[in-house]
C-alpha cells in the first residue's frame, strides 16, 4: 500500500494526521459551506454586507419553506426525478445488454461497433444540438421529459457501454462456457449468470449516470422549457431570476438541487467504489 | 453406446493451425488423458470436444451422432474448468442444478439429482453455502458434482486439479478415480501432471504440437515409448539422454559414460548417431572415475543424484534409501543394458 | 370575430413576465380572461426572462403554443421571416385598435401587423433625491449641468451611476441616450440601418462624449460583473446616486426598500442642440402562426390591448409602466405620470426601441459587447470600432 | 421459452432457426436496441451537423447552401480575417485543455493524502468527492460568489494578507482561469476517486520489493506508483480532456461568454451563434461544432488507438 | 559475520499474537527453510527479518548490527516474492538495476553488476525485455537476479518458485541450490513443498500457529522428529499413523495391523495409549487377510497402494517396480519395526 500507512508511522505523524484530515476538508469544500451558510441567514445580512460572518439570525425553515412553497422549486425537482430516474435505467439496460453482446461474443465488427461507442461518447456533445433538437421538435417530443430521456439514454449508452464491456471482460469466460455446457440458453446466461455478476458495474454507473443526467444543464436548455419538463438545473435559473440577487434563496434552492445526486451517492458508495475499480481502472 | 471418436479433426486460428487432422477413439466409459507440453493444443481439443471451440475441419462423434457442428448444450458433455467457474452468487445447491433448471426440468426431479450427486461427492454440510465460503477441494467438488448432476455421456476436466495445493491435489485425484469407478462415464482429462496422468488414466494421450504422437496405456507408455519425445515426457524424473554411436561390433558407444553397451535392438549401420537413454530409477551410481557428482538430494525415502558426464552431459540418477552423496565425487554408473532404450539422433523415433 | 362567443378547448400561453411583478400581472390577467371564458383551459407557463431569449425559437417550432411573449421592432423580424407569427392584421383592422395607433409602426412588417403591444416604457435617469438634496444638487438638464453634478457626487465618495453590464444590454441604453443626444434621431437610426460606418467621425463624438464620463469614474466598478438586478443595490445602498434604466427598475427599487421620497427620475440631459429622442420599448404578445386554437388567442389578444385590461395591468400598483391603449387610464404613479408626459411632450426627436431591437440582431450582439468593452476600457476605442464596423459590413451587405 | 435438451441418447427433436444459430444471432438481437438508439441520437446527428455546416441557415427557415463559406469566414481563408471571437474561443479552448490537466496532479496528490486506514476514512474519501456530485450550474454560482469582487470570500480571504480586491470574472484576462479554477474543482475530485481506485489496485508487493530496494517517497512514488496507476492516469486523462472540451455550462453560469467575449469557448460559441439570443446563424454554428469535432477527434483517436493496443492481447 | 539472530521474537496485530516469541540462530552462509502449515506464519517471519513487518517484542540481528527497528533497505536484505513483484513497466535491465540506482550507484557500476548477475542467471538475452514477455521461470531468474544484483547479505525467498508449473519447478530448485553454492550467502527460504525443503535446506525450521517446533537438517528431521506433527509433515507421502497401544508384554498391539509389533524404544505403562507411524517407503505388501487394497496408482517407477484397515484407517503404501495390484485384494503388511515410531496419543510427543 501506498503511501505508507499511518499506522505505521510514528504516534505523532498519526495524531497530525488525524487533526489535518478535517482542517483539509474544511478548506477543500469551504465553497459549499459558505453556501450552506448562506442559505440559513436572513436577508438582512446580506444587506448589511454580512455575507461571510455567522448568520445574525437562524432562517433556515423561512428559507427553505420560501424554496419548498413560493417556487416552482418542487415541480423542477420532481421533474428532473422523473428524468433522471427512466434514464438511468434506460442506459443501464441498454449498456448491459450492449456490454454483453461486446464482452462475450466473437464476431465480425465487434471491436468496430464498440470503438463506435466509445468515439461517440467523445464526440463535442454540441455538434449534436441542432440536429437533436430537430429531430425531437419533429418527434413532437420537444419540451416533454421523454424527449430528454431518450436523448440522454442513448447518449449515455456509449460511455455505459464502454464500462459495462470492460466490466463482463474481467469476468471469468469459463462461466460463461459453464453454462453453455450446461445447456442454457444465451439469453438466459445474460439474465442469470452475468446480471447478477455486474451488480457492482450497475450500482457505480446507477450513481455515475444519476448524477451526470440530474446534473445536465445543456440539454434540459436545448430540449425543454419551463416547469412542465424542465429539470431542477434549467430551473435554477428561473429561480435565481425570481428572486434576483436574494443570496440566501438562491443557495438555499442551490443546495436543494443539489442534494439528491449527493443521498444517492452516499447510499451506494461502497458499491460505487468496487464498480469503479472493476470497470474503468481494471 | 457413448464413446469419443475423433476424425481427422482440425483447428485453425485465422490462418495459424492448432490441431493438424488429429484421429482418435476413445471407447464407451475410458478414462481418457491428455498429456503433452504447454501449448501442444491440449486445452483446444478438449474444447473442440465440448463444443467450445468451433471444428474446422473434420468430424466430432460422441456415442453414434456426429457433433461436430451442434451447440455445447446438445453435446451431452460436461466440463469440469481449471478455475471451477462455480457461479459465485449462487449458492452450492444452486450451482450444481442450475443446468437442469435451466432446462426445464421439474424442481423435485433437480432436488433429489442434487442430493444424490452431494452424496457422492460428501457436499451435504455445504449445500446452502455459496463458493467464495469453500475451500478450493470444496470449490473442485461442486464443480464436479455441478457435472456428475446432469448425467453427461462424457465429462471433460481442463486441469481440474491445478488450482489445488498439492496434498489436496492427492486428494481430489484418488476422488476422481474413485468417481469413474463408480460411475463409469467416459472422461476426458487434461493435466500437466506425471502423477495425474500415469495414476488416472486407461489410455494416455500425448500431443504435441497439435498432433498425437503416441497413444496408450500408461504403463505401455513408460514402458514402451515410440520415440524420444514420449519417453522424455512419461516418467518423472524424466529419462536421462546421452548422444550415443553405434559400434562396429554391435555395441553402442556412450562417451558419457566412457563405455559401450549392448542393447538388445536390431542397431542400425554402424557409426550411426543415436541416442540413448535411460530412466534415472534404472542406473544404479558404482565406484569409478567416469563422471563426477554435481549435486545430491536427499528426499528421505529417495535421493537423487545429479551427475555432470566429461562431456558436459548431465544425468539424474535415483536412489533408494537414504544417503547423501558429497558434491564432487567421481563415480561411474551401471545399468542393465535390456531397460535401455535407442533413438535415431534425427528422427528421435525408438529403435526397437 | 368571435367577441363574446363562448370559447373552449386549450390556450397555450408562454410568458416571459418572470420577475415578481410582471409575474403577479401576467398571472392576473389569465385568472380575468379565465373567468371570462369558463370554458376555456388556459395553461400558462412563466419562462425565465433571459432563458425565453434563447428559448422561443424552440418553442416556436412544432407544437407550438398559442401566444407568446416577446419584443417589437427588429426583435420580432426572424419570427415572421420565417412565418412562425401569425398575420393578425384582421385584429388591427377592428375599430378598438385605432386607440393603438402610436405602436402600430413597431408592430409592422411588410405592411401587415404580426402581434399587439401590452405594454410600454419610458426610459430615464432615477436617481436619489435625498442624496441629491443632501449634496445641493438638482436635476440636470444640459451635458455640463450632468457632469458638475457628477463632479459633486463623485466628491462626496459616491459614483454617480450604477450600472451592471454583465447581460450587455444596459450598455445599449447608454449608447442610445449618448448617440441621440449628440447627433440627433434620424442619425441614431441611420447607424442603426446601417447607412453610417461605425468609424464615423460623428460616432467617435458620441464615445468622446460618453468617455468624459468614464474618466471621470461615474460609473462604478466591476459593472461587467453583475446583472442589472446586481447592480441595483448600490443605488439602495447610496453607494451610486443614479441609473440610467426602464421604468421597470422603479418596482425594483421599491421592493429594495426605496421610498417615493428617496427617489425621482429625470429626463437624459440634452448634449448637441437636437431634438430629444427616447427609448420606450414595447412588449408584445404574438399568436403563434402554428396556434391550434387561433380563436382564443387573438380573444386573448384583444383582452389584452382591451382599455380594462390596459388599465389594470400597467397601474402603479402592476407593471407601473405605460398603457398601449390612448383610451386607457394611466396610473396615478408619479415616474409613470412623468413619463407619460416626457414622451407625449418632449420627445420630439423621436422614439427608439432600443438597441437590440433597433439594430439587427447579429449587430446588436456585437456592438453591446464592444459597448461593454469601451466601459471597461475605454481606450481600446479604435479597435472596438474596427470591429464593429468589420461586422456591420458583413451583416448589412 | 423453456425447453429441454436432457442430455441423453435420443436423436435431438428439430430446432428452430434461432435455436441453431443462437450464439450467431444473439449478440445482434442483444447490440439492436443500443445501436438504435445511438444511431439516431449520435451518429445520424453527427452527419446532419456537417451538412448543415455547408450551408446558411437561421434555424427557421430555408437552408441555403454556401459551401465552405463557413469555415472560410472562421478561419480566415481568403482575403477576411479570421474570425475574432472564433480566434479568442479557441485560444480559451487551448487554455482549458492545458490547466484542466491541472486535476489530475491535483487528484493524484488528494487521492495520495486520503489512501489511508483511519477510522471514518470512508466518509471523508465521500466528502472529498462531493463537488463532483454537485450540478456545474451550482458550482459555477458558488465560484462566481466566492468571486465577487467587493463580498466574496476569495476578497476577504486575500485582505487578509493585505492584497487589494480582484474582480476575478470581470477582468478579461482572469475571467478564464477564474473559471477554469471552479471547473478544477469537481474535476479534481473526479481524478481523485479513479486514483483511489487505482490505488486499492497497486500490486502490494511491488511496492515492498521497492522498499527493499531502497526507494522512498517521491521516488516511490515516480517510478513504482506511478507506472502502475497508468491505467487509472489513462482514463482520468480521457474525462478531463472530454471535461476541457465541453466546458459549457460553468461558462454560461459564471460570465455568460463575458466580459466581452473574453471568456468563449468554442462550445459556448457555437451555443451563442445557433441558438443564442442573437444568434441564428445555424450553419456557423455547426461549422464551429465541426472544428470542435476535429479537435476531439484526434483525442478519440488516440484514445482508441490506445485500447486497440490493449484488446489485441486479449481474447 | 551475516547470520541472522531471532531473540524472542514476537509479533502482534493488533490483540491476536501471530508469532510467540521465537528464538532462532542462523549461521553464516546457512540455507534456512521454514516450513509449516498455511497460517502458521511463515511468512510473516520472514517479512520480520526483512523489516516489511514491524516487530512488536525481541530483537532481530543480521551479523552484529541490530536491525530491529532498521529500515527494509538498509538491512543488506534481498528478498525474492511469489509473484516475483518485478516492476513491469521497467525492462530486465532496470528492474535488476532498480535497487543501485535508487541508491545512487554510478551507471557504469550498475551495468556491470548487472551483466555479471544476467551472465550468472542466463539472461542476457532478454535483457531489453519487459517482465510480460517472459516466460514464469524467467521472471523468476529477473526477480533472482534482482535479488543477487544488490549484493545482500541475506535472501529471502517467500514461497519462490510456487507460481511455476512442476518441470519449471524441479529446474529451478536445481538453479537456486547452485547459487547459493556459488554464493554462499545466508538464505531464508519458505516453502510448501516438501521436496524443496528436504533437497534445498542446510536447516529446516518447522512452524506451527507461530511457534517454532523442531529445527534440524532434512535428514535429521525425516529420522528422527520430535513429534508426531514434525513426522507427518516432513516426508513424502506422509508417514502412516495407526493408533495402537502398549502391550503388557512389552509390545504394541496394532488393531489395524491385527498384530504387535515390538518397538525397540522405553515404551511406557501397558495400555497407554499411542499412536504408531510408519513412513510408506518402509512397509512391504506381503499375502495375508489383515487389510484390504482400495486402489492401486502406477507412476512407472513406483507404486503406491492405498489400503484400508478393517477400523476404517486408511494407509499408503509405496511399491518400487511397476506392478499394479487389483482393488479389493486382501494383502498384510509387515515392516522393520526399527523403522517404526510411536507418539504418545496425548501430548503427539515422541517416545524414544
Ligand atoms: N484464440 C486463439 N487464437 C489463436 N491461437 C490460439 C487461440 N487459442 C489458443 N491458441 C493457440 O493454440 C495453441 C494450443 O492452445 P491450448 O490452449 O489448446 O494449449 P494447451 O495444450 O491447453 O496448453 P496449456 O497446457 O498451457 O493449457 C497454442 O499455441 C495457442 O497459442
Ligand atoms: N495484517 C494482518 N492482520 C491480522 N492477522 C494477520 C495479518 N497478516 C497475517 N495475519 C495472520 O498471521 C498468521 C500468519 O500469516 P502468514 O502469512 O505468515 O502465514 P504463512 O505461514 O505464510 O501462510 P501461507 O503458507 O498460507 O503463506 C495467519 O494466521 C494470518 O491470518
Ligand atoms: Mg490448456
Ligand atoms: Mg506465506
Amino acid at each position: 500500500m501506498f503511501p505508507t500507512p499511518i499506522e505505521k508511522r510514528p504516534r505523532s505523524a498519526q495524531l497530525s494526521y488525524q487533526a489535518f484530515l478535517p482542517l483539509a476538508l474544511i478548506l477543500w469544500l469551504l465553497p459549499l459551506i459558505a453556501v450552506a451558510n448562506f442559505s440559513i441567514k436572513p436577508e438582512a445580512d446580506f444587506v448589511n454586507g454580512n455575507y461571510w460572518g455567522m448568520p445574525s439570525s437562524f432562517e433556515m425553515f423561512s428559507n427553505y419553506g420560501r424554496v419548498f412553497f413560493e417556487s416552482n422549486m418542487p415541480r423542477y425537482l420532481l421533474n428532473s426525478l422523473f428524468i433522471t430516474v427512466p434514464t438511468v435505467i434506460g442506459a443501464v439496460a441498454l449498456s448491459a445488454m450492449a456490454g454483453f453482446a461486446l464482452g462475450v461474443y466473437r464476431f465480425k465488427g465487434n471491436l468496430f461497433i464498440f470503438f463506435m461507442f466509445i468515439a461517440g461518447n467523445f464526440v463535442p456533445f454540441q455538434i449534436l444540438m441542432v440536429p437533436v433538437r430537430d429531430l425531437t421538435i419533429d418527434l413532437n417530443l420537444y419540451d416533454t421529459k421523454t424527449g430528454l430521456i431518450l436523448f440522454h439514454i442513448a447518449f449515455q449508452t456509449g460511455f455505459c457501454t464502454l464500462f459495462m464491456r470492460n466490466f463482463i471482460r474481467a469476468l471469468p469466460f469459463p462461466l460463461i462456457e459453464a453454462a453453455r455446457v450446461e445447456g442454457v440458453a444465451e439469453w438466459r446466461i445474460f439474465w442469470y449468470v452475468v446480471l447478477p455478476l455486474m451488480k457492482p458495474a450497475l450500482a457505480a454507473l446507477a450513481v455515475l449516470i444519476f448524477t451526470f443526467i440530474w446534473n445536465d444543464y445543456f440539454w434540459a436548455v436545448v430540449l425543454t422549457q419551463g416547469p412542465g419538463a424542465q429539470p431542477v438545473t434549467a430551473g435554477i435559473t428561473e429561480f435565481n431570476s425570481q428572486f434576483r440577487a436574494a443570496y440566501h434563496l438562491m443557495s438555499a434552492g442551490s443546495i436543494v438541487a443539489a442534494l439528491p445526486p449527493v443521498a444517492m451517492f452516499f447510499l451506494m458508495q461502497k458499491h460505487f467504489i468496487a464498480g469503479l475499480t472493476l470497470g474503468a481502472v481494471k | 453406446m457413448s464413446g469419443v471418436t475423433l476424425n481427422k479433426v482440425v483447428k485453425r486460428y485465422g490462418n495459424v493451425q492448432v490441431i493438424h487432422g488429429v484421429d482418435l477413439k476413445i471407447e464407451d466409459g475410458e478414462f481418457c488423458v491428455f498429456v503433452g507440453p504447454s501449448g501442444c493444443g491440449k486445452s483446444t481439443l478438449m474444447r473442440m470436444v465440448a463444443g467450445l471451440e468451433e471444428t474446422t475441419e473434420g468430424r466430432i462423434e460422441i456415442g453414434d451422432r456426429d457433433v461436430t457442428r451442434m451447440d455445447p448444450a446438445e453435446r451431452g458433455v460436461a466440463m469440469v474448468f481449471q478455475t471451477y467457474a462455480l457461479y459465485p452468487h449462487m449458492t452450492v445447491e444452486e450451482n450444481m442444478g442450475f443446468g437442469l433448471k435451466m432446462t426445464g426440468h421439474p424442481k423435485a426431479e433437480i432436488k433429489s439429482k442434487v442430493a444424490e450427486a452431494s452424496r457422492i461427492l460428501k457436499l451435504d454440510p455445504f449445500l446452502a453455502r455459496k463458493p467464495a465460503a469453500l475451500s478450493g477441494g470444496q470449490r473442485q467438488r461442486v464443480a464436479i458434482g455441478r457435472a456428475i448432476v446432469r448425467g453427461p455421456e462424457v465429462f471433460l476436466f481442463d486441469e481440474p486439479l491445478s488450482n489445488l495445493d498439492a496434498e489436496l491435489r492427492v486428494e481430489m485425484r484418488v476422488e476422481i478415480a474413485r468417481l469413474h469407478n463408480d460411475i463409469g462415464a467416459t472422461m476426458i482429462y487434461v493435466t500437466h501432471d506425471q502423477v495425474e496422468a500415469m495414476t488416472l488414466a486407461d489410455k494416455i494421450v500425448v500431443l504435441r504440437l497439435g498432433r498425437i504422437e503416441q497413444v496408450g496405456a500408461p504403463l505401455d507408455l513408460y514402458r514402451d515409448p515410440d520415440n524420444k519425445f514420449v519417453a522424455g515426457f512419461i516418467g518423472s524424473p524424466a529419462m536421462n539422454f546421452l548422444d550415443a554411436v553405434v559400434t562396429a561390433d554391435g555395441k553402442v558407444e556412450v562417451p558419457a559414460l566412457k563405455t559401450s553397451v549392448a542393447v538388445p535392438v536390431t542397431l542400425p549401420a554402424a557409426g550411426t548417431k543415436v541416442i540413448l537413454g535411460i530412466r534415472p530409477e534404472h542406473v544404479d551410481v558404482t565406484e569409478g572415475d567416469a563422471l563426477s557428482i554435481e549435486l545430491t538430494e536427499a528426499l528421505g525415502g529417495v535421493s537423487y543424484d545429479y551427475i555432470q558426464a566429461d562431456t558436459g552431459e548431465r544425468l539424474i540418477v535415483e536412489e533408494r534409501g537414504d544417503h547423501r552423496a558429497a558434491p564432487g565425487t567421481r563415480v561411474s554408473l551401471s545399468f542393465d543394458p535390456g531397460r535401455a532404450y535407442l533413438f535415431d539422433a534425427d528422427t528421435e523415433a525408438r529403435i526397437r | 370575430g368571435s367577441h363574446g362567443a363562448a370559447l373552449s378547448g386549450d390556450l397555450k400561453i408562454i410568458s416571459d413576465m418572470s420577475n415578481p411583478a410582471p409575474r403577479a400581472v401576467m398571472e392576473g390577467m389569465v385568472a380575468d380572461f379565465q373567468e371570462m371564458h369558463p370554458d376555456l383551459d388556459i395553461e400558462l407557463t412563466i419562462v425565465d426572462r433571459e432563458a425565453w431569449k434563447t428559448q422561443i425559437r424552440n418553442a416556436l417550432g412544432a407544437n407550438p403554443p398559442d401566444v407568446v411573449n416577446w419584443y417589437a421592432a427588429n426583435r420580432m423580424l426572424p419570427y415572421v421571416n420565417a412565418g412562425l407569427f401569425a398575420d393578425v392584421s384582421d385584429l388591427w383592422a377592428e375599430p378598438e385598435f385605432e386607440a393603438l395607433a402610436s405602436t402600430k409602426g413597431a408592430m409592422t412588417i411588410d405592411g401587415a401587423q404580426w402581434g399587439v403591444p401590452y405594454t410600454y416604457y419610458q426610459w430615464g435617469v432615477y436617481y436619489r433625491k435625498d442624496i441629491f438634496d443632501e449634496l445641493g444638487l438638482s436635476e440636470p438638464t444640459t451635458w455640463d449641468e450632468e457632469k458638475a453634478n457628477c463632479e459633486a457626487i463623485l466628491a462626496s465618495g459616491r459614483k454617480c451611476y450604477t450600472i451592471g453590464t454583465k447581460f450587455l444590454w444596459t450598455a445599449g441604453g447608454w449608447f442610445d441616450y449618448l448617440n441621440s443626444r449628440t447627433h440627433g434621431y434620424d442619425f441614431h437610426m441611420a447607424l442603426a440601418r446601417g447607412e453610417v460606418p461605425w468609424t464615423d467621425d460623428r460616432v467617435r463624438q458620441t464615445f468622446a462624449n460618453w468617455r468624459e464620463l468614464i474618466d471621470m469614474g461615474a460609473f462604478i466598478d466591476d459593472h461587467q460583473t453583475y446583472s442589472w438586478q446586481e447592480a441595483l443595490p448600490f443605488m439602495i445602498n447610496g453607494e451610486a446616486a443614479a441609473y440610467l434604466m426602464g421604468n421597470f427598475a422603479v418596482a425594483a427599487f421599491r421592493d429594495g426598500g426605496l421610498t417615493d421620497d428617496q427617489l425621482d427620475f429625470y429626463q437624459f440631459p440634452k448634449i448637441a442642440d437636437v431634438d430629444y429622442a427616447e427609448d420606450a420599448p414595447t412588449d408584445t404578445f404574438h399568436i403563434a402562426s402554428g396556434a391550434q386554437n387561433m380563436d382564443a388567442a387573438k380573444e386573448f389578444l384583444r383582452f389584452v390591448v382591451s382599455v380594462d385590461n390596459q388599465t389594470k395591468i400597467n397601474g402603479g400598483d402592476a407593471l407601473g409602466q405605460l398603457p398601449v391603449n390612448a383610451n386607457a387610464e394611466i396610473g396615478d404613479d408619479k415616474f409613470l405620470q412623468e413619463g407619460f408626459d416626457m414622451l407625449s411632450n418632449n420627445a420630439s426627436g423621436g422614439i427608439m426601441q432600443f438597441f437590440d431591437r433597433d439594430f439587427p440582431a447579429e449587430m446588436a450582439s456585437v456592438g453591446m459587447e464592444g459597448l461593454q468593452e469601451f466601459m471597461v476600457f475605454p481606450d481600446n476605442l479604435d479597435d472596438i470600432l474596427a470591429r464593429l464596423e468589420d461586422a456591420r459590413a458583413r451583416i448589412y451587405e | 421459452m423453456t425447453y429441454a435438451t436432457v442430455p441423453d441418447t435420443h436423436p435431438p427433436a428439430p430446432r428452430g432457426w434461432y435455436k441453431r444459430n443462437q450464439i450467431a444471432v444473439t449478440p445482434f438481437l442483444f447490440l439492436a436496441p443500443a445501436i438504435l438508439f445511438f444511431a439516431v441520437y449520435v451518429i445520424i446527428p453527427i452527419g446532419q451537423s456537417f451538412w448543415i455546416s455547408l450551408h446558411e441557415w437561421d434555424g427557421l427557415g430555408e437552408a441555403t447552401w454556401v459551401g465552405t463559406a463557413n469555415y472560410e469566414r472562421l478561419l480566415g481563408i481568403g482575403e477576411q480575417n479570421m474570425d475574432r471571437k472564433f480566434e479568442t474561443s479557441f485560444w480559451n479552448n487551448i487554455k482549458w485543455l492545458i490547466l484542466y490537466l491541472l486535476a489530475i496532479p491535483a487528484g493524484l496528490f488528494i487521492a495520495l493524502f486520503l489512501n489511508q486506514t483511519v477510522r471514518g476514512i470512508r466518509v471523508y474519501k465521500s466528502l472529498f468527492f462531493f463537488p463532483f456530485v454537485i450540478s456545474q450550474v451550482v458550482v459555477g454560482l458558488v465560484f462566481s460568489w466566492f468571486y465577487l469582487p467587493r463580498e466574496g470570500l476569495l476578497n476577504a480571504l486575500i485582505g487578509l494578507f493585505g492584497f487589494g480586491p480582484v474582480n476575478i470574472l470581470g477582468d478579461p484576462s482572469l475571467a478564464t482561469y477564474g473559471i477554469i479554477a471552479a471547473g478544477l474543482w469537481p474535476q479534481t475530485a473526479y481524478c481523485m476517486i479513479l486514483y483511489l481506485t487505482g490505488l486499492n489496485a497497486v500490486d502490494p508487493e511491488q511496492v515492498e520489493a521497492a522498499r527493499l530496494d531502497g526507494a522512498k517517497g517521491w521516488r516511490m512514488l515516480w517510478y513504482v506508483i506511478l507506472p502502475q496507476l497508468k491505467p487509472a492516469t489513462f482514463i482520468a486523462f480521457v474525462v478531463t480532456i472530454i471535461g476541457a472540451l465541453r466546458s459549457f455550462d460553468l461558462i454560461s453560469v459564471m460570465t455568460n461568454g463575458g466580459p466581452f467575449g473574453s471568456t468563449r469557448v468554442l462550445s459556448f460559441y457555437m451555443f451563442e451563434e445557433s441558438l443564442s439570443e442573437f444568434g441564428f446563424r445555424m450553419g456557423y454554428g455547426a461549422a464551429i461544432a465541426v472544428i470542435l469535432f476535429f479537435i476531439m477527434l484526434a483525442f478519440i483517436i488516440y484514445f482508441l488507438w490506445s485500447m486497440y493496443q490493449d484488446e489485441r492481447g486479449g481474447r
